[in-house]
């Protein structure tokens, strides 16, 4: 037992010799969102939105008066990689930069097309910063994304990531993809993602709080469309009900909305149904070496709303609501693959399949397998059900026809 | 009844001393080797390894009276075989030992705390081990114990948590490679697995020493049960791709766990634990090395002297072997050869001299012992 | 006797030794070789009084026959002798028996006072008979009444200890919500027989004896014969043999001398001043040790998990218990714990608070001038000087100074700037925390071990606290009490013990006592005592 | 011995038949003459109990309906119908359980999947199923109370308000009395109030006290007066909407000034009745089938339990449920049950009344 006075003694003197890696709380700068831009002089621009936490928590406000002063504020920094950028910022920062609480990384159009590898790689190799973060692009400047306020929320970055999840809850169209989903997608064996768009709709840009005080601001931010990048560069955009045709075939759908015409032959889109539940299941099918898209999608939903002049009592009229919502579903969905297919990025995940299912196939398939998807003919099945119509049993209309007779 | 370890405490000591490190290496081994079927070569690893467990266990349980190891060697096969064979093990776990704490101290300075200078990282860490060994092998196999079952409750944690982002579709096309990646993608595994050789020390120390195969063999699956776990969530979450990108899939596995609003970046709780277990594992090395020290050199009474000398001479060579990154693979590879030397074909040997001169060896102990 | 060697260390052993048959350290009616008494009664009283050095409150009675001739002496101590009973069945006896006597001879002989006091004259109980100096003065100082005769050198010695004793009331430290509201007192003989009427049963064994040269405390060692381990008694008969000490004023200094580990802030023995806590204990197999002059009575071999049962979780249902305990397990934890974690998380390991806390911490800590050990500390002690300053303050407003002390001083610091909101909160939780842990000795232990876990967290953040958490656990895991492994139920583990730590199983699912503790044959309840209405309550929908 | 306390089964009757049918407006073809087809539904209804109900009770006042049947019809055919009565009494739990489970999903919890409500409301009959009718009939005493008064304050201020307007059921009998008598007849007798039959399950508990025939007779007079009251009310205050709202009376609540966005609470007065329907019936048929086979009745509870949960899952939609319910089971599936074979019981019981009563005793 003699061992424990030196050993004791030992540790206290290693205790006391500092601590190292010691960060108190008021020297971080805690970045809420990450832009990254690819500049005219072949640099890559990254901006770092910080957060305010004294001008944030106003409950504290005895120590700063509270003056509204705004929640963040965005500096960016140029580099040849995008790691160099980021130590830039040492010379102009008090406090050390924080990635662990970033929510979003926004990129450039620019430096998607140039190519997002080095972003992925510095994401992943660093322990610090986490690769749960979304990855969202944008036409504009990525830094301007960054700048611009939100009413609600009051840090920008978390926004926009409340917004992207929610919007993925309740419509599902675009897709929230993290870093590391990213990865997954561009090293699967068709090497293409999806990443969804951000913009500014309006201006003048809102970036300084004292316009924080009127009901509604000139512009806003807004999730737009949705990009498609191959080989990790960006490649083409997707309108939203292509995207929304795209989620349905890569079975992402949780809740969305589908609105129908009365009959195939109105165009007038009069009822609206909520899917609440949609499960796809895509497998290729081989026959010789033709190759063909066999997708089956079951979906049920609640009525929300219909125009068309119908007692829902009798089963007759639910089949026929039930087949317009199907034809609409069966539109989406086409249009989403023929769009993709023109791009020829596959991102709905065949070429896993086909690898999956018929790995000898693939390794013919492969080398110019972009152009090959492009060809393949898409065989839909599509099963709706509609589960309840609400609290009335007959559209208003009928209702309202029937007084008059 | 004598206070000694009982199997399920054996049973944790061989755990802890394969898994920490095991944990931190095997993923990647297996998995860069037979992509998508890294489970496949670690159930094989788990066979070859229970094999030779159940070997290990049998030679152990062999002396039966608690007597150490080495006394019992010498009594059987002469003194020289029982002093060389004592050399040779003590170098094997002084060297494990430094290798250990080096993937621990990379490990630490890249994830936790990457400032803190080596030197105390090491010293820190040899400096517990040396109290624990100081404490004996019975209050060590007892801390196991505690941290087997802690580390079972974590990995159910683990699997719940990521369970709703697994895609089973990732391991198709099973069987896609071939045996002779499968074979190679074993051969990490087994490698670790030969530590269970720590039983030849540890069972004089059992309450009722006939039970060491049923421990060590019991743990070894385990540790391979577990192994297998791992390689399989690390294949269901990220894909054989991406999961040969990462240098440590098993912590990036739980760095994705995203849960509810607050449960996020939790994997600072999982290195805690992870911690103590390589604590126990350095622990266990550490008492490998000065038992074997102690007992060829019948130095009685000196086991403090023997502990410092070890542990400033392990604090030293962890400091200063740090590899240089570009060998890394042959570093690697070389350190798993010698695992297979020194934890099977050294007890072999020992086996196989314990047998040829059964005859003298054993008369003496013989009269020795009515 | 031993040889005359001059080594100087023997010389200091014969003096030592000399001290020893003085001081009497081991009590007991012998008393060899000391200074005898002579036959003149006159010489033995002068010899008295000049061993007490004529104290005034020792009193000397002369009993004279009609011719006024002494013919005995009563000698006592005033104060510690109950003397009512002195008069009447000492000295009125002895008075009217002389008058009889006296007639004839002019001395009483030894003889005819042994008859006088087996007659029965005398009703007191134990009368036991000296023959030197030394063992009447020892017998004289504990309250015993001395009779010496004129003309014979045998003095008789009847017990008659008295004094002024507190009556049994409610234990101080360990309030209860439900259970028995006696607690021990200063007096041994009251204690024993606290233990006696909760435990009527012949195996009980009361042994005592003599500690410390000048005090002469009377220390028992109670246990039960076939339920406590044998070598565990004779572990603690050693023990206490060996103290050589002055003076035993309070069982603490007992428990220092006999525990096992002397550089452990974790107690390895139990110590209560509740009777029927120190009963079961007795009744799992443990050994008591009540000394004299402390209503905290010792309990011994005792492992971890026993300071956190407290007496009440026996009395209220078993699913109250195991909440209550479940909480006492975590306070603990928390107590030792909690400001150290917060230290490592929010200096070492930000990423792992979510944003919104994080953010708001960084506000509050945006004016703090400390680092977050230092502020930690400072709160810290401040709170330990509030306590101590509570626990002195006289009985009323203690508690009150150091509840509305900490409020006051803490709400004022955050308005300084000196400490965060969120340290205030984390630290007064320990504090309270470390009130939860029923036994005053472990709870202490969490408060050191904070401090030094605080250190380990504030320079290496989660590894430090790691690397202490594993000392800690080294270190329990190696500790004994009395040979019983100290972490029993969960180190070495013994699964049929597991029914009573972090759960309190429902009494009559309580078949065993704990194995470690007590010898083999462990079954204390009858099996089948599931409580139930009686099985047919009407057939149901038949 | 289970023993029923005359008042618990009054609250049971009361309960079971008041349940859920207030919400609706029953006989819709007889659009704003309904109220006038309830009626006649009540009166036909209360002659099928008067008439053929408590005379086959009085005649064997301590055996059940499956008892009947088995003592009656001989073991083989008396085997089979009770059988088939087991599945009627399923199945009405299986109805009322569906209909709850998408009234919840309307309402209160648009996004809970189907299936867990459903769950929720069998583990919760089970439970009571499991305590015995003594128990489910004690604790229909302690809820009716609180369902009148609840009615009460619902119906109340309503229809002293100016929200009722009488004018809306004039002009009465515009059709003529055709419809009236069509409407009523094969669907209103057989949902509210052909449902009597069940309580010949139960009445055995009633212990032989003779007031047992007269409690029910009233306690069904006073519930169906009551629906009568509630189709009244719904007809004056919604008119027109009356027969296009799934559940009128959630929406007239909700018009109503003072008792504005109570919907909730009224679905909970909605969760009372048709837990106390469902579990009714659900104990009807463990019973029968632990009388067909003699067997204790726990060992029913969970397969009875997992058949009309099932079934109750079985329905594609809410509206097939409401359209097979309405045109298929209440017209031909239910009078069966619920008229046509209590007349056959009562006639064979009168024809071979000596030998059967002295077997039955």
């Amino acid at each position: 037992m003699k061992l424990v006075k030196p050993a004791a003694a030992l540790l206290s003197i290693v205790l006391l010799a500092g601590c190292w890696d010691r960060l108190e709380l008021n020297e971080l700068s805690i970045t809420a969102a990450t832009a990254v831009d690819w500049d005219e002089k072949q640099q890559w621009v990254v901006s770092y939105q910080v957060v305010i936490p004294s001008a944030i928590s106003g409950a504290m406000g005895n120590m700063k008066g509270g003056a509204s002063q705004s929640p963040i504020i965005v500096y960016s920094t140029h580099g040849p990689t995008i790691r160099g950028a980021i130590q830039q910022s040492t010379f102009e920062s008090p406090r050390k930069l924080f990635f662990s609480h970033n929510r979003v990384v926004v990129v450039s159009a620019e430096a998607a097309r140039r190519g997002l590898e080095p972003l992925i790689d510095s994401y992943l190799r660093n322990s610090e910063s986490r690769e749960t973060v979304d990855v969202l692009v944008t036409e504009e400047s990525a830094r301007s994304i960054l700048r611009q306020l939100m009413q609600i929320q009051t840090i920008p970055g978390e926004g926009i990531y409340e917004t992207l999840r929610t919007e993925n809850r309740l419509f599902s169209a675009l897709p929230s993809v993290n870093m590391y989903e990213l990865a997954l997608q561009l090293l699967g064996s068709s090497h293409n993602a999806v990443i969804p768009e951000i913009l500014i709709s309006g201006t003048p840009e809102v970036t300084n709080n004292q316009m924080m005080g009127n009901t509604s601001l000139p512009s806003k931010l807004r999730l737009g469309r949705l990009a498609v990048l191959k080989e990790g560069k960006l490649a083409g955009w997707l309108s939203q009900d292509e995207a929304l045709g795209v989620a349905f075939l890569r079975n992402k759908v949780e809740r969305t909305n589908i609105s129908a015409p009365c009959k195939a032959t109105e165009p007038t889109l009069e009822t609206s149904v909520r899917v609440e539940r949609a499960d796809t299941k895509i497998t290729p099918v081989r026959r010789g070496d033709e190759l063909t898209l066999q997708a089956r999608i079951v979906a049920n939903g609640t009525l929300l709303e219909t125009n068309c002049s119908l007692d829902l009592e009798e089963s007759e009229a639910l089949r026929q609501l039930e087949s317009q919502v199907r034809q609409r579903i069966i539109e989406v969905v086409r249009s989403g693959y023929s769009a993709t297919q023109q791009l020829q990025a596959d991102v709905i995940g065949l070429a896993d399949r086909v690898h999956r299912k018929y790995p000898k196939l693939w390794h013919e398939v492969e080398p110019d397998w972009a152009a090959r998807y492009a060809q393949i003919p898409l065989n839909l099945q599509v099963e709706f059900t509609l589960k309840r119509v609400g609290l009335s049993t007959k559209s208003f209309k009928k209702q309202f026809g029937q007084e008059e007779d | 009844m004598r206070s000694g370890l009982t199997v399920a405490e054996c049973m944790a000591a061989i755990i802890m001393i394969i898994m920490p490190t095991a944990y931190l290496i095997v993923p990647t081994a297996v998995l860069d080797f037979a992509a998508q079927d890294a489970w496949i070569s670690t159930i094989a690893a788990t066979a070859i390894g229970g094999g030779i467990a159940a070997w290990l266990g049998w030679f152990a349980g062999r002396n039966g009276d608690g007597e150490s190891f080495l006394n019992w060697l010498s009594g059987r096969s002469g003194r020289a075989i029982a002093f060389a064979g004592g050399l040779l093990l003590a170098f094997h776990f002084f060297s494990h030992a430094s290798r250990a704490l080096n993937e621990y101290i990379s490990f630490l300075k890249v994830n936790v705390l990457p400032t803190t200078p080596n030197a105390v990282l090491i010293a820190v860490t040899v400096l517990l081990a040396m109290y624990a060994v100081g404490q004996g092998i019975v209050t060590i196999a007892r801390i196991c114990f505690l941290m087997m079952i802690a580390t079972v409750g974590i990995y159910t944690a683990t699997i719940v948590l990521l369970y709703s982002r697994m895609h089973f579709s990732y391991l198709q096309p099973i069987g896609e490679k071939s045996i002779g990646h499968i074979a190679a993608g074993a051969f990490t595994p087994v490698c670790w697995m030969s530590e269970a050789a720590i039983i030849l020390l540890i069972a004089p120390f059992m309450a009722k020493p006939r039970q060491a195969p049923r421990a060590v063999i019991w743990g070894v699956l385990l540790v391979g049960f577990m192994m297998m776990f791992i390689v399989l969530e690390a294949l269901m979450l990220f894909g054989p791709n991406v999961v040969k990108f990462l240098q440590y899939p098993s912590f990036e596995l739980i760095s994705v766990i995203q849960f509810g609003g607050f449960l996020e970046r939790i994997d600072m709780y999982f290195i805690m634990f992870w911690m103590v277990t390589v604590f126990l594992k350095i622990s266990l090395l550490l008492f490998g090395a000065v038992h074997c020290l102690e007992q060829t050199f019948r130095v009685r009474g000196g086991r403090q002297l023997i502990l410092w000398a070890i542990g400033l001479l392990l604090t030293l060579d962890a400091s200063f072997s740090w590899p240089e990154n570009f060998e890394m693979e042959i570093e690697a590879f070389a350190k798993n050869v010698s695992l297979i030397i020194f934890n099977i074909l050294v007890p072999f040997v020992l086996w196989l001299a314990s047998y040829l001169k059964l005859g003298r060896g054993s008369k003496k102990a013989e009269e020795g012992r009515t | 006797m031993r040889g005359l060697g001059i080594r100087l260390p023997f010389l200091k052993r014969r003096d030592h030794s000399g001290r020893r048959n003085g001081g009497g350290g081991n009590g007991g009616g012998r008393g060899p070789g000391g200074p005898s008494l002579s036959r003149q009664l006159q010489a033995n009283l002068n010899a008295i009084r000049r061993e007490l050095g004529d104290s005034s409150d020792l009193t000397i009675r002369l009993i004279r026959d009609d011719s006024g001739r002494v013919l005995a002496a009563v000698v006592y101590i005033d104060g510690i002798v109950i003397f009512d009973t002195i008069n009447q069945m000492l000295l009125s006896p002895i008075m009217e028996r002389v008058h009889e006597l006296s007639s004839g001879r002019s001395s009483l002989s030894a003889a005819d006072m042994r008859a006088l006091l087996e007659a029965g004259t005398i009703q007191l109980g134990r009368v036991r008979e000296t023959y030197d100096l030394s063992h009447l003065i020892e017998e004289l100082l504990t309250g015993s009444t001395i009779i010496l005769s004129d003309g014979s050198s045998v003095a008789f010695a009847a017990a008659t200890r008295g004094g002024e004793k507190r009556s049994v009331d409610e234990p101080s430290s360990q309030t209860v919500a439900r259970g028995p509201k006696e607690g021990f007192t200063e007096d041994v003989q009251t204690n024993i027989s606290l233990i006696r009427r909760r435990i009527k049963s012949p195996l009980i064994r009361v042994e005592n004896r003599l500690l410390g040269k000048h005090t002469k405390t009377v220390t028992s060692v109670v246990y039960m014969k076939g339920i406590a381990r044998e070598e565990v008694v004779e572990e603690i008969r050693r023990r206490l043999s060996r103290i050589e000490v002055d003076s035993i004023l309070e069982s603490g200094y007992v428990e220092e001398f006999i525990q096992d580990e002397v550089w452990t802030p974790f107690p390895t023995i139990q110590n209560s001043e509740r009777p029927d806590a120190i009963a079961a204990g007795i009744l799992e197999g443990q050994v008591a040790i009540v000394v004299d002059g402390s209503p905290f009575v010792l309990l011994a071999p005792v492992t971890f998990v026993k300071f956190f049962q407290s007496s009440e979780d026996y009395y209220q249902r078993f699913d109250i218990a195991t909440f209550l305990r479940v909480i006492r397990m975590v306070s603990f934890f928390i107590s030792m714990l909690l400001p150290s974690l917060y230290i490592a998380i929010t200096t070492f390991h930000q990423e792992m608070l979510p944003t919104p806390l994080l953010i708001s911490l960084a506000a509050q800590r945006e004016g703090v001038p400390f680092p977050a050990l230092i502020e930690a500390m400072l709160m810290e002690v401040t709170f330990e000087v509030l306590r101590e300053a509570g626990v002195r303050m006289p009985r009323i407003i203690g508690p009150a100074i150091s509840i509305v002390g900490a409020l006051v001083l803490g709400q004022a610091a955050v308005q300084a700037g000196l400490v965060s909101a969120a340290m205030i909160i984390v630290v007064s939780f320990t504090a309270i925390a470390n009130f939860v842990i029923p036994a005053l000795n472990m709870a202490i232990a969490a408060r050191l071990i904070r401090f030094a876990m605080m250190l380990l967290a504030a320079t290496l953040g989660l590894f430090g606290i790691m690397s202490g958490v594993m000392i800690l656990l080294i270190h329990l895991v190696s500790l004994k009490s009395f040979g019983v492994p100290y972490m029993t139920p969960l180190a070495p583990l013994k699964i049929s013990n597991l029914k009573d730590v972090l759960v309190r199983a429902p009494w009559w699912l309580m078949k065993t006592r704990p194995s470690v503790i007590s010898t083999e044959d462990r079954v204390r309840q009858a099996p089948g005592l599931k409580p139930g209405p009686p099985k047919d309550r009407g057939e149901r929908g038949s | 011995m289970q023993k029923i306390v005359q008042y618990e089964l009054a609250a049971g009757i009361f309960l079971v038949q008041v349940g859920s049918s207030p919400l609706f407006l029953l006989a819709k073809p007889a659009g704003r003459d309904a109220w006038m087809s309830v009626l006649l539904a009540l009166l036909a209804g209360l002659l099928l109990l008067a008439a053929v109900t408590l005379p086959i009770y009085r005649r064997e006042p301590d055996s059940s309906l499956a008892e009947l049947l088995l003592a009656y019809l001989g073991k083989w055919l008396g085997g089979a119908v009770t059988a088939a009565y087991m599945v009627y009494f399923a199945y009405q739990s299986v109805r009322n359980v569906r209909e709850f489970g998408d009234w919840m999903l309307m309402y209160l919890l648009p996004t809970t999947p189907l299936g867990f409500v459903a769950l929720v409301m069998m583990a919760v009959s089970a439970f009571a199923v499991y305590k015995g009718p003594e128990v489910f009939f004690r604790v229909a005493l302690l809820i009716a109370p609180g369902v009148t008064l609840m009615y009460g304050l619902l119906y109340g201020p309503i229809f002293f308000s100016d929200l009722f307007r009488p004018e809306e059921l004039q002009p009465a009998l515009e059709h003529g009395l055709r419809p009236v008598v069509m409407a009523a007849l094969p669907t209103v007798v057989s949902f509210p109030f052909g449902e009597m039959v069940l309580f010949l399950m139960f009445l055995k508990y009633g212990g032989r006290s003779s007031l047992t025939s007269r409690t029910t007779l009233l306690t069904f007079l006073f519930a169906g007066l009551l629906i009568v009251a509630a189709n009244v009310l719904l007809i004056g205050v919604l008119g027109p909407l009356a027969d296009t709202s799934v559940i009128p009376l959630l929406q007239s609540a909700g018009l109503f000034k003072m008792v504005e966005r109570l919907d909730p609470i009224v679905l909970l007065l909605l969760f009372v009745g048709v837990f106390m329907k469902q579990t009714a019936y659900y104990l009807a048929a463990v019973l029968c089938m632990a009388q067909l086979t003699g067997a204790k009745a726990h060992y029913f509870i969970v397969p009875v339990g997992a058949l009309i949960y099932l079934g109750a899952l079985g329905f594609r939609s809410y509206m097939q449920q409401v359209s097979v319910g309405f045109k298929y089971n209440l017209v031909y599936h239910f009078p069966i049950f619920e008229v046509a074979v209590p007349i056959v019981l009562l006639a064979v019981m009168l024809l071979r009344s000596p030998k059967a009563s002295a077997m039955g005793e």
